[in-house]
């Protein structure tokens, strides 16, 4: 049943000039997408090609569109973006229904290319039809009301308590205008200045300026999406960092929870499914590597650098990079045959190639972002790699000795030493992917079934059986796209499990403190999403 | 046109622009108000509501490049009529100018080598 | 007249920039979208944030509308073809061009909002790199045309146009009008992916019409004038005039809107240094090139 | 007749910003009143038939108070002017000084006795051209002063602001 | 009343403005924008002077160059010292320049 009008309409009786305009619906829809581009394209979706336009801010967005189950913690983050959306405004929730105190959905499908086109085409008949409605009613939940404890703590302590003008919200003028000087009978006498400022910090030129907290996520485009920073901005330089990971899970959390671990942990790493899949099954017993599993983990990795890739692109404002990336990324997740990408390999390497030598972008990149060898301690995949540390999984693999592997390693420790490892890691994955293949023989696509491999290699874990009496806790590693994944697996007879996982962006996490702090915005931005930190496999 | 009638041209161009904009404004204001509802108008910040205010004392950290803009800028006053004469004129036009630039390129020689010239 | 024929051609140009711009982001030329989105975005809410400073909030996106459209006027289509015949008109140019500056330092200070705040003043520092670089070749052109009048100095470039004339001034001048019109890799006031929007980021329905017809207007109004000041404005054989100053206006729009894909976003520390201690030397080896040329050169 | 219409249209406004400028609690509007009060004086300029100086006045006045806002954000108390602060001082004695001030000037305005010139002025193209000639020829050294008065305060700005780096 | 001395009344107002503000603010940047307007007065006169007296002498243009180029440079110093005094007392305001001075 199709309802009236959008949750979202605006409040007027729909007459005259007003029931035409309300027809007129851009050939794309503004839409900002909840929990981030990246997850949207890690699940296969273009997003544009689906008739929206992904926007930067909900303000100027006419949908919300949330892929996939958003976790609770997000909930709050998500309301508050809805409330700020200007009206008409439309939900599209894609692959569950779990958006928490949000109205319903005005559109819903599977998740896939499909229904969300199919899910468009609704929101754009139900906006001809239902922009406005005269029973619209304010949209209200508890996370948008203000909070008296977090008020006062934000309040400067340097101002006079009188002065604090009551900030009534909702009331359009407040904080216009008023006359200091000529104010009648406010006479504030005479206040030191020397007093205001002689606490603050002083920055490298000796002025000491006052900070803005301000918040960068968890849906702040620029920055991979769940990963929540504040930041105290001095003038555009980064003074101080707050890091949270909201979408991360809890140490505790792992070992609880029904049904298949494997299925769940390769739905909770948009990234990563199939590397925390082989993960768990390796952990609990699974068939060893076979040329089956490389084939998929490269080609994941492949598209999960390219996903990577297209984030960055979107960062820099280097748009030819974020479409190609983001083009290749999908065609590596959604129905790629083996063949045809062997056909296409040398175009995908000609993308490769020409992202180094664009004019600007060594420069841009150099010197921001340095890590040393010696700060990474526990830290691997690219970001270790590309400091010139030997650490990746693989090597301890046979299958990939076999294959003729061998990790790609950089000295710098930079951005630019992260982006052309990954560029590097990106073309080695892709020729494994294709040799793992070859060797391989398999008939038929293979990328695209990849449902299938791990179909096979789900029938060992049988949790349900209870053939096994208390086995011994295994210990599993596995080279994820961002570094090096360990489980311990302890499967008792009802089918819950006691983990233990260690995650590579877990390591990461702590670094972004140190790469931000004291750069310039952009720079800060930049460095932080040069280590590709996936909040989501954060364990706390 | 006589100058002046061309300046109240002028004048008129930026006032029916003005009065396009609030002809838009008045247009979109009959289509229905706001709906008010909470937390719709606080800025956008990445999903979190931060209610504190930003107008705080900014560190611009370019005010090597805005002081000596302030002076520098300046030469542009003399550079445009002598623009206009430089033919005119011809070889003392260049000399004079060229000693005037030398000046104040000097200045900015000096400002880059006490770093003016960069982030502070 | 004039100024109606003028106006129906801006008009017209600015539209076809909207096409063009939506052509450059999304890959797709559909000549209808421009008119579809403004016309959606007309229908929707436009919101005001709380305790905003609404004087300056309002007045941004209009002071950038008519900073744009004031500058225009002064420049030429054809002979005929100017709606506002100033003697100083290059000079009019750049001086309606400070008031971009001014506009976003408004709206980026007006709704109190960080990201705002962030975006406007790094355009205030854009500007500070960029403004010389914008009246120091017109300097130059001027020189060449012995007066600051548009039309003149379409005329000067009968024999030569300026684009060859002065390359380096031409090269100068199109840098800084790209970073006048903040299109990439000059948008660091209004990034989507480093201040969500920045500037213009709390701008909604209405408002960001008239934001979105501001950047418009301006981007034609800097390809229009590097055609007048450097690529011989209406001249042209065979085309009537006013095609020709509109082809080659096209053309300008194409690359200003087109470079900046294939770049990454320049900080603004950078475009400032670079505009001091590169740009501003050599605007003026340009300006001392332009003087010795008329000084040795045919009469 | 345009030309009074302009004058005291623009008289009034430049006159409204000016006030404006310290009867505003917050930095920003102070510096931009300050701006726009300076673009009516150049209008106003525009309307004297002084086209190249009031065009000049509109460009230069909009980018200097630019920057200008930009150190009233750095340096005042509280640029936001979201409390109520007292920033003045003798403020009758101002009141007073500046009132006779302004009434002798508007006296010595009013009961002047110009002797207004016959001749008409001259388009604005010759103007231009003209004042670049005084540049040139007469006003020589003047021009070449202003450049190392310029120079000077390039060179004191930077010793007195900037701050070497270790 | 001619176009004169309208014009001088507005430069009188701007700069009594100008005047009051000089001398009543304590902040050392709100003291130049009175300067800056007391200034732009002085900058009206010369130009209605100019216009309405003498517009054949170029003189009268060049000394609003010179003007303007007065304001321009005030305003480079006087935020030069701003910022050196801000970066060694925290404060741009002139009574406290009077306290701290003993």
């Amino acid at each position: 049943m199709i309802r009236a009008a959008v949750v979202g309409a605006r409040n007027a009786a729909p007459r005259g000039l007003l029931r035409s305009l309300a027809l007129v619906v851009p050939p794309q829809l503004d839409a900002f997408v909840l929990p981030g581009m990246d997850v949207a394209r890690a699940r296969g979706l273009d997003v544009e090609s689906a008739g929206l336009r992904p926007v930067a801010t909900p303000r100027h967005a006419a949908v919300l569109l949330i892929v996939g189950e958003l976790p609770e913690s997000l909930w709050d983050a998500a309301t508050v973006v809805y409330a700020q959306m200007a009206r008409p405004r439309a939900i599209v929730a894609l692959g569950g229904d779990g958006i928490g105190p949000l109205p319903g959905p005005d559109a819903s499908a599977a998740m896939g290319q499909a229904g969300l086109e199919g899910a468009i085409e609704r929101v754009r008949r139900l906006l001809r039809t239902g922009s406005w409605s005269q029973e619209t009613e304010p949209f209200e939940a508890a996370a948008l009301l203000p909070k008296r404890r977090t008020r006062r703590k934000k309040k400067k302590p340097a101002e006079p308590p009188a002065a604090e003008r009551p900030s009534n919200d909702g009331t359009a003028n407040d904080g216009a205008m008023h006359h200091g000087a000529m104010g009648g009978g406010a006479d504030m006498g005479f206040m030191s200045m020397v007093r205001l400022t002689q606490h603050l910090p002083k920055g490298a030129d000796g002025l000491p300026m006052e900070r803005v907290q301000t918040p960068f996520g968890p849906f702040f485009p620029g920055l991979p999406s769940g990963l929540a920073l504040t930041l105290w901005l001095d003038g555009d330089t980064v003074a101080q960092v707050e890091v949270a990971s909201p979408v991360g899970s809890r140490k505790s959390d792992l070992s609880t929870g029904s049904g298949d671990l494997a299925e769940r942990w390769s739905r909770r790493h948009p990234f990563a499914p199939a590397a925390y899949r082989r993960l768990v099954e390796a952990a609990a017993g699974g068939p060893p590597l076979d040329l089956g599993h490389v084939a998929a983990l490269e080609l994941e990795r492949a598209a999960s650098h390219l996903n990577w890739l297209a984030d960055f692109g979107h960062l820099l404002g280097y748009a030819w990079l974020e479409r190609h990336a983001a083009a290749w990324q999908r065609r590596l997740r959604t129905g790629c045959d083996l063949d045809r990408l062997a056909a296409l390999e040398p175009k995908l390497l000609a993308v490769l190639q020409r992202v180094p030598r664009t004019p600007l972008l060594a420069r841009r990149l150099t010197g921001v972002g340095v890590l040393d060898a010696d700060e990474l301690e526990g830290v691997g995949g690219p970001v270790a790699r590309a400091a010139g540390l030997v650490r990746d999984a693989r090597l301890d693999e046979p299958r990939y000795r076999s294959l003729g592997f061998e990790p790609v390693v950089r000295p710098e420790g930079d951005a630019l030493a992260r982006l052309s490892v990954r560029l590097d890691e990106i073309r080695r994955s892709v020729t494994l992917a294709l040799a793992a293949y070859r060797a391989h023989g398999a008939a038929g696509a293979m990328g695209a079934a990849r449902p299938e491999v791990e179909r096979r290699s789900e029938r060992p874990v049988e949790p349900g059986s209870g053939a096994v009496v208390d086995p011994p806790a295994r210990a599993a590693r596995i080279e994820t796209p961002r570094g090096v994944a360990a489980l311990q697996l302890r499967t008792n007879g009802d089918g819950a499990a006691e983990a233990v996982l260690e995650t590579p962006s877990t390591a990461v996490l702590p670094l972004v403190e140190k790469l931000a702090v004291g750069q310039e915005l952009a720079d800060a931005l930049v460095a932080i999403s040069s280590l590709d930190l996936s909040p989501w496999e954060v364990v706390q | 046109m006589s100058p002046l009638q061309q300046y109240a041209l002028l004048f008129g161009m930026a006032v029916a622009t003005v009065g396009f904009v609030a002809m838009l404004y008045l247009i979109a204001r009959s289509f229905g108000r706001t709906v008010a509802e909470p937390a719709k108008d606080v800025p956008f910040t990445a999903g979190t509501l931060s209610r504190s205010p930003v107008w705080v004392r900014y560190h611009v950290r370019y005010y090597g490049f805005a002081l000596l803009f302030l002076a520098f800028d300046m030469e542009m006053a003399y550079m445009y009529p002598w623009a206009v004469v430089y033919r005119e004129v011809g070889m003392v036009a260049l000399l004079d100018m060229g000693v005037f630039l030398a000046i104040l390129f000097l200045g900015l020689v000096y400002g880059w080598s006490q770093a003016a010239l960069r982030r502070q | 007249m004039t100024l109606v024929a003028y106006l129906l051609l801006v008009f017209v140009g600015a539209y076809v920039v909207a096409v063009v711009e939506e052509w450059s982001t999304s890959g797709r030329l559909r000549p209808t979208a421009p008119l579809l989105h403004g016309l959606a975005l007309l229908a929707r809410e436009s919101l005001t944030p709380r305790r905003h400073d609404r004087n300056l909030f309002e007045a941004g996106p209009t002071l950038l509308l008519v900073a744009a459209v004031l500058a225009l006027v002064a420049l030429p289509l054809a002979p005929g073809l100017l709606p506002v015949e100033l003697a100083t008109g290059a000079l009019w140019l750049n001086a309606a061009l400070v008031y971009v500056a001014v506009a976003l330092l408004m709206a980026g200070w007006g709704p109190d909002g960080a990201y705002a705040m962030v975006g406007g003043f790094r355009f205030v520092g854009q500007f500070i790199g960029y403004a010389m670089l914008i009246v120091m070749p017109v300097t130059a052109v001027a020189m060449r045309a012995e007066s600051l009048a548009t039309i003149a100095v379409v005329e000067s470039q009968a024999p030569l146009w300026n684009v060859l004339a002065q390359p380096l001034g031409f090269v100068l001048f199109l840098v800084a009008a790209m970073a006048v019109c903040f299109l990439p890799p000059f948008d660091q006031p209004v990034a989507a992916a480093e201040l969500a929007g920045g500037v213009f980021g709390e701008y909604t329905g209405v408002r960001l019409v008239v934001v979105r017809l501001g950047r418009l207007v301006l981007v034609l109004t800097l390809a229009l004038s590097v055609t007048v000041l450097f690529l011989g404005g209406w001249l042209g054989p065979w085309l009537p005039p006013a095609v020709w100053s509109l082809l080659k206006t096209l053309a300008v729009v194409l690359v200003m809107l087109s470079v900046g894909r294939y770049l990454p976003r320049l900080r603004t520390d950078w475009a400032l240094e670079w505009g001091w201690k590169l740009g501003i030397p050599l605007a003026l080896v340009n300006i001392l090139w332009v003087g010795v040329v008329l000084l040795v050169g045919p009469a | 007749m345009i030309q009074v219409l302009f004058v005291v249209l623009f008289g009034a406004v430049a006159i409204w910003f000016a006030y404006k400028v310290f009867t505003t609690a917050s930095m920003m509007r102070s510096a931009l009143a300050l701006l726009f009060s300076m673009t009516a004086v150049g209008a106003m300029f525009l309307a004297l038939q002084a086209e190249f100086l009031g065009v000049l006045q509109i460009m230069m006045m909009a980018s200097e108070m630019v920057v200008m806002a930009l150190f009233m954000i750095m340096y005042m108390m509280n640029p936001g002017g979201l409390a109520a602060m007292e920033m003045t001082h003798q403020k009758r004695l101002s009141i007073a000084v500046a009132v006779v001030a302004g009434l002798l000037a508007v006296g010595a305005a009013l009961f002047g006795g110009w002797p207004l010139a016959t001749e008409a002025v001259a388009a604005p193209a010759g103007q231009t051209r003209e004042l670049g000639l005084e540049i040139m020829e007469r006003s020589m050294l003047v021009f070449e002063t202003a450049g190392v008065t310029i120079l000077v305060a390039m060179i004191a700005t930077t010793a007195l602001a900037i701050r070497r780096p270790a | 009343m001619s176009v004169l001395v309208v014009s001088l009344i507005v430069a009188a107002v701007l700069f009594a403005i100008g005047l009051y503000g000089a001398l009543s603010q304590t902040n050392l940047v709100m003291i130049m924008m009175g300067v800056e307007l007391m200034l732009a007065g002085a900058m009206l006169n010369v130009v209605a002077f100019w216009r309405y007296l003498h517009p054949e002498a170029y003189s009268g243009q060049m000394f609003v160059l010179v003007l303007m180029t007065v304001m321009a440079l005030e305003m480079a110093v006087g935020f030069g010292v701003a910022t050196a005094r801000f970066r060694s007392r925290g404060s741009v305001e002139m009574e406290e320049a009077v306290e701290l001075r003993g």
